[in-house]
């Protein structure tokens, strides 16, 4: 099969199954619902692979698959751009996505909206391939937009619950506002290079980009700003609501409101990436402003490390995956504005195999706890569900950057490419990550403390004030779920549905960072897709082979700061449990903060979304209501009633007045010629 | 001889004295009537002053259907206004003020 | 100043006098009288013009005719003369104003307009009635005829808003008589009686 | 001068009035011989005068002006349309009003022929080639309608409203008298043809010019513009609705004429003069009758009003001054005048025995009670608005057409402004009709006359409206052909 | 099939035929013939108008045209035609009278010949306005197109619908009055032409055209409706029934927009430049003061109906901003539009059926017992927002690629509708469709039946398809832009 067929398998099976599902699953089944789209899935990875060995192989697709909208000199279309960066992000989604439909089985076994559930994740990695394989903008933007939908709908999945609702409207209206940055991105290029492009396809638009390399524009007039630092600026605006960087990063923790395994398929191990592999893929735009990138490379710190910090201090386990989740994009991020892309999209691959592996550990958990998330509940674990543990810890050393784990490949390469970066912010940013390698390592470990080891708390807490008091510490998280009311017995292992997966993902989890790191990173895999770059080749001369990296990372700095991470978590959550509330009284000042997330959420509360009320009150009951419709409009309409009621009163109904009034008339007249025309 | 423009004077004054005479007074439709009778007196004079100026008989025949229509024209008004004296039981020009706004 | 100057001057003045008083006085029957003399004041200043026929003619149709028919009616609509002449001063100023106004302004352009000396006499020999005459039947003979339905119109219009038969008196109309007959006289009711549902169900 | 110079052929242009006249004439006399159940044949004699002399207009009469009795009446294609325009209308009014006045004892003899005397004023009016004859039509027409008025003579309303009409309408006689006198002095003539003469040749003349400002203000009384509006809403108030129809819907077409052959044709010369005076008619007028109309509750009231606003419309199209800007002001009045027809026929239509339907309110919930009628005086309304499809959309337009052709932009605009002012009183009606329950259950009963007759008005606004042409073929010929 | 026949006259009065004929069958007790009959008729009103997209030619030309004089005393002719703009308004038109048709079936009990015939014959006038070449043709069908509106608005509305119909009916005629008096303005400056396109060929001074353009805009402005002349629009909608409001936002405020295009831009194409920051100022407001108005409000419809404002702030945007990006973009959104609110309303009407009340916090918990209807909700809100794959995508990312090259300033402000929009549209669906069932009238809520499902579903294909495919639509509206652009270009002084 040819490249072009196989990369309409890929993108349009698992739309087939989104609606077949969707339209006839209420109709013919759960067990219709799921093996339609699990197959549809499947098949789009089999064409994955395939397209992947077709692309190793040296074969490249570039090619339109129908014009969406055209003008005078310009056409915009739909098209497929396939190559080494598109077919890995092919196999990555496709993998984690068809791993996440079958433990999806298990998982929502009792939910009543079974089928619409399949529907939606099919739609998702449908959207999904849509985005990665776009060779033009305005398909990137459909599918980065139709991944939010999906999104949206998921983590809304369980209309029921307020939180949910309100996580799910907050995840939209994030992304729109990184949304309407990408947009003016978009604009922008096609406004300056559509009139040579005719349109907003990748590789005219690349093509062209050198030679706008030093045009300057003026954005805010009598300001000189670098055209492409401007275009790449808001492009990445876009990549930090979809990916969830910070100060647009508030929506991905609410997030975890959605079933488990979207958790792990959208909200970590794919649609988040969607802004890392864009910039990945606009890598050509963006080493044409350093600006851009050292913009890039300080937001990914400050993610990286804050969010980080966070995890610390949560107790919900979805939310402290989340948040790890953040902290992994920071670094991603990190890697881009080092110009070490290719490094960025390795970690990307990495962290989704692990991320998914520690999500949908923690939703294993979630089901044997009768959706019980929080952690202080939990205790013990390892012995009733020791795949789940075992895999969950393969995670967390993955997470933690603990060789020779995937995760130790990729946050080391990230780490080394800081290093060897010369991007402003650079310095700052390799601080900070080394900083966040010891926070990665102590909260990956406390969860995996929490959880699987210690004490088991998960007996005794069915205690309703308690549940309540959870419930407003997260936002009401908690509130009602259904099925949730008693433990029947003790925990056990999940079923195979949702063990098999874990353990699929939990193999490459391991291994995929030694397997890969040399052909994906210094082998030219990504050549011709992502830009070579000083950084990398900086990279290749003191790169010697996985192992020599292995060995030799017990020589540098973040493996001990990882191993300190660990360690501390194993102080405070082992050793001393009861030091940890003693540590949280005393950091109180601190720990608040962290609670309330740096007072992001209450801020945006408060000045956008209060804000944008009050405004628009004001306007309303004021602009329109008051001076349009009162003054202006009902206004006139009073001066004219009046003005007749005045006019009415002239007619008196007395001969006399109406004489008086004709001959005043007269006299007008005369008086009018007389004086006026001078005529008579 | 008498010049024209004497007669032409007379008879504006004469004509606005009836024209005040119809707005000033409030009380007597009669006098209403007498009003409009001073006042086509005024344009009659009007029309033999011209006639007589530019010897053109014209204005006399007008004159002379002025003063026919005048004479039925008083008529039609006086049995109104007894009609209206039935009804109103009043002159009064006050009186008429039922229709108003 | 010739005499006819003078004579236009005196008959001029009364005229304005007159029809002043018409205006303003209490009496409507001193108005007619007024008005009459105004009207003999205005054929005199005709007859300076020649015309006789219009002058003769103002004082029989007007005077003859239509001034009686004035005092006639002052006469029988019973009026309170007093109350007629309520609020006359209040409204004079605005009144006089405008006529004082209107008055100088028509007075002052005519007054400025070609005096012009006037046509002389007629030639002697010459008929003023009887040129009228001649004209009247020929030239003018459509408005003539509409004339002559306007009166007509006049005489309909007075009767029908006039003539009225009493309601005291009292006519026999011996054909109504004959025509009435029983049905028209008396009238058959059927009345249902009352039955014993409507009993029961008043009484439950 | 001899008198046998009348022969048949001088006397043929005026025989739709000498048949007019003979035929009152007779009625005059024999519906004193008819019992009074027996007036319904004096009705229907009258509507047979009316149609054979309407059809008597069609045939006779040419193209061209046939000026004859001396100068004294002259007819062309203008007199000859409108005459039939005017006959028509007389009779619809008197189809559309005969149960209302039967109920109501008016429909007598004297109601009739008083009507027909007002016609054949209205005809000598529009045949008038001379300021006697215009006069004498003018006054025929006035007395019969002050008459008429008072014909209700029991009614305190329709007697004062008589009395005003009379003592106001009399007045104005004397100013256009008045003026008529000045521009003889001026011109030295009475006859039009002759008048327009002597104006084009002499230059300035005071005269003319003092007589025209009083000749202005009686044609802007009879039509009714501001500020010689005033007895437009008590008259129209006062009298009995077929009455009101009388005097409110023909006359208009008459006066219209009266406008063409004095100043557009007698004082051609003097365009330039009357256009400013014309302009402050129009202004005053479109300003009064719109926003005094949106406080008025009667609507017959509110019609007057309206009707005040409308001629202001007239009076611009005429002010225009142009070929165009008559054609428009005759299209607009003979259109005005059936719209007049229609929604004065609603009001004959719902009103009953001892009840007038004349407050707004009576229409309330009119499309609950019936859906045809309602539907009817909902095209009335919005052809009186100025809404198209109807009619009275296309009637505006042309005005405005011609005014701004003039260069009176600035009117156009502000005519246009006070448009919307106005159409918040038709529509008032409409929603009444439309949006109200009704107050009352009581179906309609008019007899089958009234009925057809008013729809087949409110029709002919929509019908016209739809296909204008023929109309605006026919003034615009007529127009041509007068000057 | 239909060669020769004169199509665009058929597509003009067969819904009025059949709107008169409705009205004279129509009895109040018995409705069924009534609602077959308006049925047959609107199918048959979009039957005709098939062979206008089937038989044109994708140029610039008018197409279609019929030309016979009415008063040729004035040289009014009854002209007709369509180029690129118009036609997809009348396919887009028919298409809602169908649906509103279907729409009404059992729901509107009282009066509903009446109802019906006032559609169908709103229809052919709608009709008749996109297809007049002569411009008091075109005033003729502007100005009755009111008829019509008033009484649905005021005769089957809500309890406020007396204000809002009066107010309806006098802010359109004081705009459109003084657009009457342009067009007269006009016909003396082509020498007595009262044809369209002459008025687009006619040389006029700078004054002039910008007060021609003053005129037209009050006119158009107030149909769009633009800030600050839009209040009636909310008022309009709410107290409008269902189908006044479908028809109210879906084609007559694509009046205005179709007007500017029509008439201003290539009449008074220089003082379209030169006020051109004047409308976009103008449409910048109504993109993000309306944004944040609608947030606020607490009634669903309007809600929506202030969203229609802030988008059809996109459409004067993209027209005044002259280039093909912004005119298309325009146009698309224009068409988008019709689809999108006529659904939303139409969903509103779903839910005030059963409810009565079209209070937001009446609701909550709809997709519980509505399943159904709320994916249908979510999908048009999400049509609103603009998400792309959803035609309210196509117009929106145009017109911000064409704002883009004048300035990103306000394309910087045009695209805040992503989130306002996002904001209001979703805020709403969280309210209503979302959440626990809130009461008990919600917890009687019956799902969507097949009658509903039809319009709906036919609403929900002609959305995706126009935002998945929407080149048909561009390639027979792209000669016509070019034509228009090339026009406005050159300067008329």
């Amino acid at each position: 099969m040819d490249l072009m067929t196989l990369s309409l398998i890929a993108a349009f099976a698992p739309l087939v199954g989104a609606i077949l599902a969707g339209f006839l699953g209420w109709k013919l089944g759960r067990a219709f619902a799921h093996t339609v789209t699990i197959a549809s899935v499947a098949i789009s990875f089999v064409a994955s692979v395939m397209a992947f060995q077709q692309v190793a192989a040296g074969a490249r697709l570039d090619a339109e698959v129908y014009t969406w909208l055209a003008g005078d000199g310009w056409r915009l279309q739909v098209g497929f751009l396939v190559d080494k960066l598109t077919v890995t992000m092919m196999t990555v989604v496709t993998f984690v996505s068809l791993m996440v439909h079958v433990y999806t089985i298990g998982y929502m076994a009792d939910d009543p909206g079974y089928q619409r559930f399949f529907a939606y994740i099919s739609l998702f990695t449908f959207s999904m391939m849509m985005l990665v394989m776009a060779n033009n903008f305005v398909q990137l933007f459909f599918g980065w937009e139709a991944v939010g939908l999906v999104s949206y709908l998921l983590i809304g999945f369980w209309f029921t619950r307020p939180t949910a609702i309100y996580a799910n409207l907050k995840a939209f209206l994030v992304n729109r506002v990184g949304d309407f940055g990408f947009l003016l991105g978009i604009a922008i290029l096609f406004a300056q290079f559509g009139a040579v492009t005719g349109g907003l396809d990748y590789a005219p638009i690349f093509a062209e980009a050198p030679k706008f390399a030093a045009k300057l524009v003026q954005v805010v007039p009598g300001v000189n700003w670098s055209l492409m630092s401007v275009v790449c600026i808001c492009l990445f605006v876009g990549a930090m609501g979809k990916s969830a960087q910070f100060p647009l990063h508030v929506w991905l923790p609410d997030s975890m409101e959605g079933p488990t395994p979207i958790s792990a398929l959208i909200h970590a191990a794919t649609m988040v990436t969607a802004g890392i592999f864009m910039v990945a893929r606009m890598s050509p735009l963006f080493e044409l402003s350093e600006t851009a990138r050292s913009f890039v490379v300080v937001i990914g710190a400050i993610t990286c490390f804050f969010m980080a910090l966070i995890a610390i201090t949560q107790y919900d386990i979805k939310r402290v995956v989340a948040y790890s989740t953040l902290s992994q994009l920071g670094y991603m991020t990190m890697a881009l504005g080092a110009s070490a892309y290719s490094v960025a999209i390795f970690h990307l691959m990495t962290h989704a195999f692990f991320k998914a592996v520690l999500f949908l550990g923690a939703g294993s958990v979630i089901i044997a706890l009768h959706h019980e998330q929080d952690m202080r509940k939990m205790g013990g674990l390892a012995r009733y569900m020791p795949i789940t543990f075992w895999t969950v810890v393969i995670g967390a050393f993955a997470n933690a950057g603990i060789p020779p784990f995937s995760g130790f490949f990729s946050k080391d390469s990230i780490i080394e490419a800081l290093a060897a970066s010369h991007v402003p912010g650079a310095g700052f940013a390799y601080a900070l990550a080394l900083a966040a390698v010891f926070v990665g390592g102590l909260y990956s470990f406390r969860l995996v403390f929490m959880t699987f080891l210690g004490k088991e708390r998960f007996e005794t807490h069915l205690n309703h004030a308690d549940h309540a008091e959870h419930g407003r510490e997260h936002g009401g998280s908690g509130a009602e779920e259904p099925g949730h009311k008693e433990m029947h017995g003790k925990p056990h292992e999940s079923p195979w549905v949702v063990t098999l997966p874990l353990i699929l993902l939990a193999i490459p989890s391991v291994v995929i960072g030694a397997m890969t790191i040399e052909p994906m990173l210094y082998g030219g895999w990504f050549d011709g897709a992502i830009s070579k770059t000083e950084t990398m080749e900086e990279l290749a001369r003191e790169f010697h082979g996985w192992g020599a990296m292995v060995l030799h990372s017990v020589a540098t700095v973040p493996f001990w700061l990882a191993i300190a991470g660990a360690a501390t978590a194993w102080f405070f959550f082992i050793y001393r449990p009861e030091l940890a509330a003693v540590a949280r009284k005393k950091f109180g000042v601190l720990v608040t903060i962290l609670d309330r997330k740096y007072g992001f959420d209450d801020f945006n509360d408060w000045f956008f979304a209060g804000g944008a009320r009050k405004v628009g009150t004001g306007l309303w009951s004021w602009g329109d209501r008051t001076i349009i419709d009162g003054i202006m409009v009902n206004g006139t309409a009073r001066v004219i009633g009046m003005f007749a009621s005045f006019a009415r009163g002239m007619q008196t109904g007395y001969i006399y007045t109406y004489a008086f009034t004709m001959i005043l008339g007269v006299f007008a007249f005369l008086t009018f010629f007389l004086f006026y025309l001078r005529k008579l | 001889m008498i010049p024209l423009n004497h007669y032409l004077v007379l008879s504006a004054l004469v004509f606005a004295v009836s024209v005040v005479g119809i707005f000033l007074n409030r009380k007597n439709l009669i006098i209403l009537l007498m009003a409009i009778e001073l006042m086509l007196l005024a344009v009659n004079m009007n029309f033999i002053a011209f006639s007589h100026q530019l010897a053109d008989l014209s204005g006399q025949v007008f004159v002379f259907f002025i003063l026919t229509v005048a004479a039925a024209e008083s008529a039609i008004g006086l049995a109104i206004l007894v009609a209206l004296f039935r009804n109103l039981k009043s002159i009064n020009v006050d009186d008429l003020g039922s229709l108003k706004g | 100043m010739d005499f006819t100057l003078i004579l236009f001057y005196c008959f001029g003045a009364v005229l304005l006098a007159t029809s002043f008083l018409v205006i303003t006085v209490r009496n409507p029957v001193h108005a007619a009288l007024f008005l009459v003399l105004a009207f003999f004041t205005a054929s005199g200043l005709w007859l300076l013009m020649y015309a006789e026929f219009l002058a003769m003619t103002l004082v029989l149709v007007y005077v003859g005719a239509v001034m009686v028919l004035f005092i006639f009616v002052v006469m029988m609509l019973d009026i309170n003369i007093d109350l007629l002449r309520e609020g006359f001063w209040k409204h004079l100023p605005l009144a006089g104003t405008v006529g004082v106004l209107m008055a100088a302004e028509m007075a002052g352009l005519l007054w400025r307009s070609a005096g012009g000396a006037g046509a002389g006499a007629p030639p002697p020999g010459y008929s003023n009635t009887k040129a009228l005459g001649r004209v009247l039947y020929t030239d003018y003979v459509f408005p003539f005829e509409i004339a002559s339905v306007i009166l007509l119109v006049a005489i309909v219009a007075a009767i029908a808003l006039t003539l009225r038969s009493r309601k005291e008196t009292k006519y026999q109309d011996a054909a109504l008589q004959v025509l009435a007959h029983s049905a028209g006289r008396l009238k058959i009711v059927k009345v249902a009686p009352e039955t014993d549902a409507k009993v029961d169900g008043a009484n439950p | 001068m001899n008198l046998a110079t009348f022969s048949l052929a001088t006397v043929a242009p005026a025989m739709p009035e000498i048949v007019l006249l003979a035929l009152v004439s007779i009625l005059l006399v024999a519906h004193l011989f008819f019992r009074a159940d027996e007036q319904r044949l004096t009705y229907g004699l009258t509507l047979v005068s009316l149609a054979g002399v309407a059809a008597l207009c069609t045939v006779s009469g040419g193209q061209g002006p046939t000026v004859t009795f001396y100068g004294m009446f002259v007819s062309d294609t203008l007199s000859q349309v409108l005459k039939v325009a005017t006959l028509l209308t007389v009779a619809a009014t008197l189809v559309l009003s005969r149960s209302y006045l039967e109920l109501r004892g008016l429909l007598t003899g004297e109601f009739l022929c008083l009507a027909l005397f007002g016609t054949l004023g209205m005809m000598v009016m529009i045949s008038a080639h001379h300021f006697i004859t215009l006069f004498l039509g003018l006054e025929l027409m006035a007395l019969s309608q002050y008459a008429m008025v008072a014909l209700e003579r029991d009614s305190v309303r329709a007697t004062e409203a008589a009395m005003k009409y009379f003592v106001l309408g009399a007045l104005s006689s004397g100013l256009l008298l008045y003026g008529m006198s000045m521009i003889y002095g001026g011109t030295g003539s009475l006859e039009l043809s002759r008048v327009a003469h002597a104006i084009e040749q002499g230059g300035h003349n005071t005269y003319a010019l003092f007589g025209l400002v009083f000749v202005v203000a009686g044609i802007a009384f009879k039509l009714g513009n501001a500020p010689f509006h005033m007895w437009i809403p008590d008259v129209y108030h006062g009298a009995a609705t077929p009455t009101t129809i009388i005097v409110g819907a023909a006359p208009k077409i008459a006066a219209f004429a009266f406008i063409i052959r004095l100043l557009t044709y007698g004082l051609q010369g003097l365009t330039a003069d009357w256009q400013p005076m014309l302009v402050i008619l129009v202004v005053a007028s479109i300003a009064v009758g719109n926003i005094i109309a949106i406080a008025q509750g009667n609507l017959k009231r509110m019609l007057a009003y309206s009707t005040i606003s409308h001629m202001g419309f007239v009076m611009m199209g005429i002010l225009a001054g142009n070929e165009a800007g008559y054609t428009a002001a005759m299209f607009y009045v003979i259109v005005y005048a059936i719209m007049t027809l229609g929604s004065f026929g609603m009001i004959l239509l719902l009103s009953r025995a001892g009840f007038e339907a004349e407050n707004i309110e009576d229409f309330k919930g009119l499309n609950q009670r019936s859906r045809w009628y309602a539907f009817m005086m909902l095209i009335l309304m919005f052809s009186l608005a100025g809404i198209p499809p109807a009619v009275g959309f296309l009637a505006k337009l042309f005005v405005l057409n011609a005014a701004l052709d003039a260069g009176y932009t600035w009117l156009v605009v502000y005519a246009v402004l006070l448009s919307v002012v106005g159409a918040f009183y038709y529509l008032r009606i409409v929603k009444l009709m439309y949006m109200d329950a009704p107050t009352t259950e009581i179906t309609l009963d008019a007899r089958a006359d009234t009925r057809w007759m008013l729809s087949a008005t409110a029709l002919a606004t929509l019908i016209l409206g739809l296909i204008p042409s023929p109309l605006v073929e026919i003034c615009s010929r007529a127009i041509a052909a007068t000057m | 099939m239909l060669q020769g026949l004169p199509i665009l006259s058929l597509v003009i009065w067969l819904p009025i035929a059949f709107g008169i004929l409705v009205l004279f069958v129509g009895k109040d007790r018995d409705p069924a013939p009534a609602r077959w009959i308006a049925l047959a008729g609107s199918l048959l009103g979009l039957f005709v108008c098939f062979p206008l997209w089937t038989g044109f030619d994708r140029v610039a030309t008018m197409q279609f045209v019929e030309n016979v004089p009415w008063i040729a005393h004035f040289n009014i002719n009854y002209h007709l035609g369509v180029d690129g703009i118009s036609m997809p308004l009348i396919l887009l038109n028919s298409f809602m009278t169908v649906l509103v048709v279907i729409a009404h079936w059992e729901v509107i009990t009282d009066k509903v010949a009446q109802y019906l015939a006032a559609f169908l014959i709103m229809s052919g006038l709608i009709n008749g306005v996109f297809a007049s070449l002569d411009a008091v043709v075109f005033y003729v069908f502007f100005e009755a197109m009111l008829i019509p509106m008033f009484l649905i608005i005021g005769v089957w509305g809500g309890p406020n619908r007396v204000y809002a119909a009066v107010k309806f009916f006098l802010y359109t005629l004081l705009g459109s009055l003084l657009m009457l008096a342009a067009f007269i303005y006009l016909y003396q400056q082509t020498n007595g032409s009262f044809e369209i396109l002459d008025f687009h060929q006619v040389p006029l001074t700078l004054t002039a055209q910008v007060l021609i353009f003053l005129a037209m805009f009050m006119s158009f402005a107030v149909k769009v409706p633009m800030w600050p002349v839009h209040t009636w629009l909310p008022d309009a909608h709410v107290e409008a029934p269902t189908g006044g409001s479908v028809i109210l936002a879906a084609i007559t405020l694509k009046i205005g927009g179709y007007g500017f295009v029509r008439f201003n831009l290539p009449i008074a194409p220089d003082a379209s430049h030169l006020l051109d920051g004047f409308m976009i100022t103008l449409s910048l407001i109504a993109v993000v003061y309306i944004g944040l108005v609608a947030l606020v409000q607490s009634d669903m419809k309007k809600l929506i109906a202030y969203s229609s404002i802030s988008h059809m702030g996109f459409v004067t945007l993209g027209l005044f901003i002259f280039n093909g990006e912004g005119m298309l973009g325009a146009l698309m959104q224009m068409i988008s539009h019709g689809f999108v609110s006529a659904a939303l309303f139409l969903c509103v009407g779903v839910l005030y059926d059963r409810v009565h009340s079209r209070q937001i916090a009446d609701y909550g918990g709809v997709a519980n017992t509505m399943p159904v209807f709320a994916a249908f909700f979510v999908l048009f809100a999400m049509a609103n927002s603009g998400l792309p794959g959803t035609s309210g995508f196509v117009g929106e990312f145009t017109v911000i690629l064409g704002t883009m090259k004048v300035s990103f300033w306000y394309t910087f402000l045009a695209a805040t509708t992503l989130i306002f929009g996002a904001a209001y549209t979703l805020w709403m669906i969280k309210r209503v469709v979302y959440g626990a069932v809130a009461n008990e009238h919600v917890a009687a809520l019956k799902d969507v039946g097949k009658r509903e499902l039809v319009f709906l579903a036919l609403l929900a294909i002609a959305v995706l398809a126009m935002g998945l495919d929407p080149r048909p639509l561009s390639d027979v509206m792209n000669p016509t832009i070019q034509e228009l652009l090339r026009h406005v270009a050159q300067p008329k002084i």
